[in-house]
């Protein structure tokens, strides 16, 4: 590939291979020619906007630039849907509409940034706590929900959104992004893949297999890992006793970045380097967003069990969107009216979302059969028939019942 | 986290007594499993309890509860978000002496430790003959009809029981719970405990400690004469149901629960089939190379010409498991057991 | 490593046109399935191959032997040593349209990607509805009769066909070797490709590109009228030898390769066994829970009243597969299958 | 546990918990008390006895002390030891009177460094390359040859040699070493588990679940990673893009070493001073031995397909047994006549091997049945019945031809 690396932040550029060899031992024994070796993260997080809503100066930007004031404000039109939707679904789940709902609330800078980075061709690969970066990316609110009302599996055309299936099984899809990624490279094509991750999922094999097969292939993936400091119940601290999970980065001699992930600025500054980075041959970025989940894990969850209000109280002084907000008010983007339409537009897609699940599904419970294989099995149309009769039983029945009554 | 926990209750909880029984009281199968764990962590001081959120939440489905404040982070804690991590290090700490009890917090998520269960767990007492044991429990809750989104309603004991080396139990019922999960911990093998999740809140009138048939026994939960049902876990409580509908329509259905999926009770089921001349067999698990490919294929070897029709099977179809609005469709019902029952010559 | 090889030949290799087939020749299974991944490469550009060993080795059992240097590293290249990551990428590479072709070096080296094969593999056109497709062939070398040391010799079927969305199949000699490994290629469905690794160096003579029966049709290997002998795989020359046997001793076998494990051929099956009134089914698995069991299961349940006898089972032990030294006493042998037949009433 | 904190090697302590945190961040988010917080690993690596048998000076130690000539001189008796062993299980294996064998020729310093730094109360989780190791812990020639012989799976009792059978699924023995020393830690026993790994295995899943897990509980575990270059035919550089395997430590919170690990003097040093650390309460430590597998894989790899003759050779002029030859001959410890003596025990323990292998053992088939489950299985019974019955059969047979004959 005759493209050029790219730019991945300029504090943080990666270091030529000026290290020290061991004398006697053969180059290709430890390290292949094109290894970049960044510093370690730092432990501090890149921040662009403080909590204050003020500019951050100085080393904690890492040099990352703050994106232009029309870009956060569009990232911010993005996160303020976001946070609307979230939480009328949250409520909808409340009212027994769906059968269950993994809130991203206070994780909307994450969310919206990697979506926001990421070019039409691009792949995106959600866990099931990604929704509201499907509804950003342009997937209409029944077609997302129809996985958490219980319809199907997936509602929508992953090839139509270039978005994978929102995974279940933790860390596996990080898996599938590398492989796309590898796919698109192996045909030249220009696609990144960008992956989510929750910070217990990175305990699983598959997340440093993945880490690792996309270092060694140098595949064009960004792997995003929301550090909420919760899987359920369990607190970080249990989880990892590394410094940050971006510090893993280095082991797989890979770019790694530790950013405030409540910080929407910093986010989009960060995995907008790492998309392009990856876009012209420069391989994969580990990238840990330091946020929290203000919601239960789900529905059926009970916080109160493992963590105190205080904690969930002091993230609430340091909400995204709140944060964005000011900055984008001090600089006199953010007016009165744009607020005032950009929440307009909100009510709009709140009221769009539960009048979609208002109406009810009519499911086929015949099509169960349609998806198993490309082919018909002759035992599996035995099976189909099965249950045809058996509903067409259950409705005569029901008209009897009718007639009768 | 350090695991030493200093500040851990050092308090030994005796369980009750076998001979002063508490009073009969109305508990769920999640109460019963809580208290069997509770009781087996105060008798024996090698039982150790981890998996993800079974400490302070006291596990997705509460079997936990309260466990890890009476016992401390030593006992009861919570290990990081890898299955496969979870039976590998329960394996070491089994080889070193303690018996673990560990969580699957769903079935499916349990794939990501086959290898632990399959190359290691199931195989290391035959690979060492016989010397290094490795008396482990893996509970998983178990099969649908919850209405959970995809990989949540599982039904994988066909993987566990083709598996030698596993023991492989599921209780239907409190008592069952309680004394099957008490045995499975005494026991010096691994034993995979299936919960079945949607009977989790079933009550009945218990008084705990109880001690019911050994594990690896079957038992007629219902007698009848003109066939047997047979079920487990999850679908025990639809086959009394069926038989219930079918004594209405004067058929005599016999309910045995397995309860022991490996080993399987021949000789119980045996004696029921030999009686009725009929069988048939209940489960959530899609149909091909199901369980009850075994049930029927063991039943007929041995009963064949006490039987008057072949084994039936009434199973999940041969399908992934469908979306929470479409698994009404999917799980063995009473109707379709009887209607199966309809398609032999009588 | 960089992936991108510039340097790799551009070269478009023609599979041999099917009107004008090579000589017959003397080729093994193993020769039979490199010809079959060559002349896939070459004939579809999506078509790649990776794994552990699989570039300039050629794999442990030389498979993919001179592929690497033919087609070079962005067609046929070695991955890290992760099983779940060979899988797990496929997925996403398939996603994107390539079909991948991958290897597990071993049958049970393929259990750390068991959740990858079961809940994304097996799962995703049913997620999709179709959608998104999985054009993927894991080719597993399974199965004992070589002297492996533990782990190198199990026969895990099972786990395979009783995963809903799978394709599993399985060759017993070169030309399918060649013909079903097109196929599979062919296939959009996620296919188990199940090579009996100590038949791997049986020779036939064959001329290719050769098509045999669509991998999803048993083929019945030699006709017989007293007994329906069911085999596939490894056990399909066993199960041959003992029909010779019993031609000696006056018995007239029948013996089926069922070549497709899931997809069940019933029909070719069923007419066989109408045919002989008996059937009888071999694996190398350990029994309890094995394949034999649905297939017992599945002809009791259609032919019942054709049926003189119970379908036999001559099957593995219900035992962890044997060190080298012992494993003769459990491979299913010729004779055991007529002792087998020996306990029927005739 | 009131226990002081282990030593790891002067110039490689831990630094004290200095790192600059977020502002506004908890502490507990990213960083336990505990964590400590280890240097990147050097990219040189470790050495204190060069290849010229000289002793290395200065920052190529890291600060670890060379340790004393007796200690080096009993370390070359088991490297000795070994390698004729080795050696003469390959000659009995290309006889065909083993069914495998991987040989370790060339990694004497590894695994005779690893076994010398435990204590008889620790436990070692060795993998099939690992033999040496064995042999040297004490196992006889027959109860470790037993498995490759293909008698049965392991043939000592783990608990008499406080060694876990020979792992072939890779990595998943890592974990269970992560176990043992847990459960150890829990009981308050003074025990460190120590596990081998390939190169290769390091690219699983359980190897990382496997740091992962030793790190957050804090187990006194040590990780030795024999990297030799190649799992079966794929070299280091398809297995990893990182600089070096110990760079992996730092995404763990844990001390990672790279060692040169055809250096026993280094690979004794480092081991030692970790598996004290382990002891003394302080966690576990990755160490990366840079070595080189001489050999085939096993007796059926062909080596000539994937590897040049010239790197063999130019590794063969990197021997680790000769480089401490040199080094304790110039040191006057090694004199012909200690020479002597170990030598011939080398011929005592092979000729020994050779006798021990000779033997045919006496299997009974029905054993097979024995140790499946500790309680009987009547189904199980009837197959053991089953086979009893044809072995008599068979025997029978036997007879009646003999007779006959
Ligand atoms: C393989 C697997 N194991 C267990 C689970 C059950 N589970 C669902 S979410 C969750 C916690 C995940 O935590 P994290 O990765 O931090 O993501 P978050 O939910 O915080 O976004 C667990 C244990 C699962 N879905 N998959
Ligand atoms: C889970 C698993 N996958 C594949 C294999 C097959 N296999 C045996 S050894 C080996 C290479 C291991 O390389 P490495 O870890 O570097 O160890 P080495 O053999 O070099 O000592 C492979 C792929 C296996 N034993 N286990
Ligand atoms: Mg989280
Ligand atoms: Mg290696």
């Amino acid at each position: 590939m005759a493209r050029s690396f790219g730019r991945l932040g300029p504090s943080v550029a990666t270091l030529p291979r000026t290290i020290a060899r061991a004398l006697a031992v053969p180059e290709h024994c430890f390290m292949s020619d094109d290894v970049v070796v960044p510093p370690l993260p730092t432990t501090k997080p890149i921040r662009l906007i403080a909590e204050t809503g003020r500019a951050v100066k100085g080393a904690q930007t890492a040099g990352f630039a703050m994106p232009s004031v029309e870009t956060l404000l569009g990232l911010y039109r993005q996160m303020v849907l976001a946070r609307r939707f979230d939480a009328q679904v949250t409520a909808l789940t409340r009212q027994g509409r769906l059968a269950t709902y993994p809130s991203a609330l206070g994780q909307e800078a994450c969310e919206i940034a990697a979506v926001a980075s990421l070019a039409p061709n691009d792949w995106l690969f959600p866990t099931y706590r990604d929704t509201i970066a499907l509804l950003t990316r342009g997937v209409s609110p029944v077609e997302i929900l129809s996985f958490f009302r219980g319809d199907w599996h997936t509602g929508f055309d992953p090839h139509a959104h270039h978005i994978s299936p929102q995974s279940t099984p933790l860390a596996t899809q990080a898996l599938h992004a590398v492989g796309l990624a590898t796919a698109a490279k192996l045909k030249h094509d220009d696609v990144v893949a960008l992956t989510f991750l929750g910070d217990g999922s990175t305990s699983e094999g598959d997340a440093h297999e993945a880490f690792n097969f996309a270092s060694v292939w140098q595949s064009p993936t960004v792997f995003v890992i929301q550090n909420n400091q919760y899987a359920i119940s369990v607190p970080f601290s249990k989880q990892s006793h590394a410094r940050t999970l971006a510090d893993r980065a280095i082991g797989y001699g890979m770019p790694g970045y530790f950013v405030d992930g409540n910080d929407v600025a910093a986010m989009y500054a960060v995995i907008t380097a790492a998309v392009e980075r990856a876009r012209s041959g420069g391989g994969p970025t580990m990238i840990e967003g330091l946020t929290y989940r203000m919601e239960a894990h789900t529905n059926s969850d009970d916080p109160t069990r493992y963590r105190e209000k205080g904690e969930v109280a002091e993230w609430q002084g340091r909400d995204p969107v709140d944060r964005l907000e000011k900055y984008l008010t001090a600089a006199g983007a953010l007016t009165d009216d744009v607020r005032g339409s950009i929440a307009a537009d909100a009510e709009v897609l709140a009221a769009a979302t539960r009048g979609a699940m208002n109406e009810t599904p009519v499911l086929d419970p015949l099509e169960l059969f349609d998806h198993v294989y490309s082919a018909e099995r002759p035992a599996l149309l035995e099976q189909r028939a099965f249950l045809a009769h058996e509903l067409a039983q259950t409705e005569q029945t029901l008209t009897e019942m009718a007639g009768r009554a | 986290m350090t695991l030493i926990d200093e500040t851990a209750p050092a308090v030994i909880h005796s369980p009750q007594a076998k001979n002063e029984p508490a009073a009969a009281t109305s508990i769920s199968i999640a109460g019963a499993l809580n208290a069997a764990l509770r009781d087996a962590l105060a008798e024996d001081p090698n039982v150790v309890v981890f998996g993800e959120d079974v400490g302070p939440l006291g596990g997705v489905f509460r079997i936990t509860d309260a466990l890890n404040a009476e016992f401390g982070e030593n006992r009861v804690w919570d290990s990081p978000l890898a299955e496969s991590g979870i039976v590998g290090t329960a394996i070491g700490m089994a080889m070193y002496g303690l018996r673990p009890v560990i969580e699957m917090q769903f079935d499916a998520f349990a794939y990501p430790a086959f290898e632990q269960i399959t190359s290691h767990l199931a195989k290391m007492r035959n690979r060492t003959k016989g010397r290094v044991t490795l008396p482990i429990v893996i509970r998983i809750p178990y099969a649908g009809g919850i209405g959970g989104v995809e990989h949540h309603s599982d039904s994988s004991e066909a993987y566990y029981t083709h598996t030698p080396g596993l023991t492989v139990v599921t209780p239907s019922n409190p008592a069952d719970a309680y004394s099957m999960l008490r045995e499975a911990i005494r026991s010096d093998d691994p034993v995979i405990f299936l919960e079945p999740k949607s009977r989790y809140w079933a009550k009945d009138t218990v008084s705990l400690p109880v001690e019911t048939p050994p594990m690896n026994r079957a038992v007629v939960l219902r007698e009848g004469t003109d066939v047997t049902l047979l079920a487990y876990g999850p679908t025990v409580k639809t086959a009394l149901h069926a038989a219930e509908l079918g004594a209405a329509e004067g058929l005599s259905i016999e309910v045995v629960d397995l309860r022991s999926l490996s080993p399987f009770d021949d000789e119980t089921v045996g004696a029921s089939v030999r009686k009725t001349s009929r069988a048939a067999i209940m489960h959530e698990a899609a149909q091909f190379g199901g369980y009850g490919a075994e049930v029927a294929a063991r039943v007929t070897e041995r009963q064949f010409f006490h039987l008057a029709a072949p084994v039936l099977r009434i199973t999940g179809f041969d399908i992934p498991f469908p979306s929470p609005k479409l698994e009404e469709h999917y799980l063995p019902t009473a109707e379709r057991v009887l209607a199966a029952l309809d398609t032999w010559e009588w």
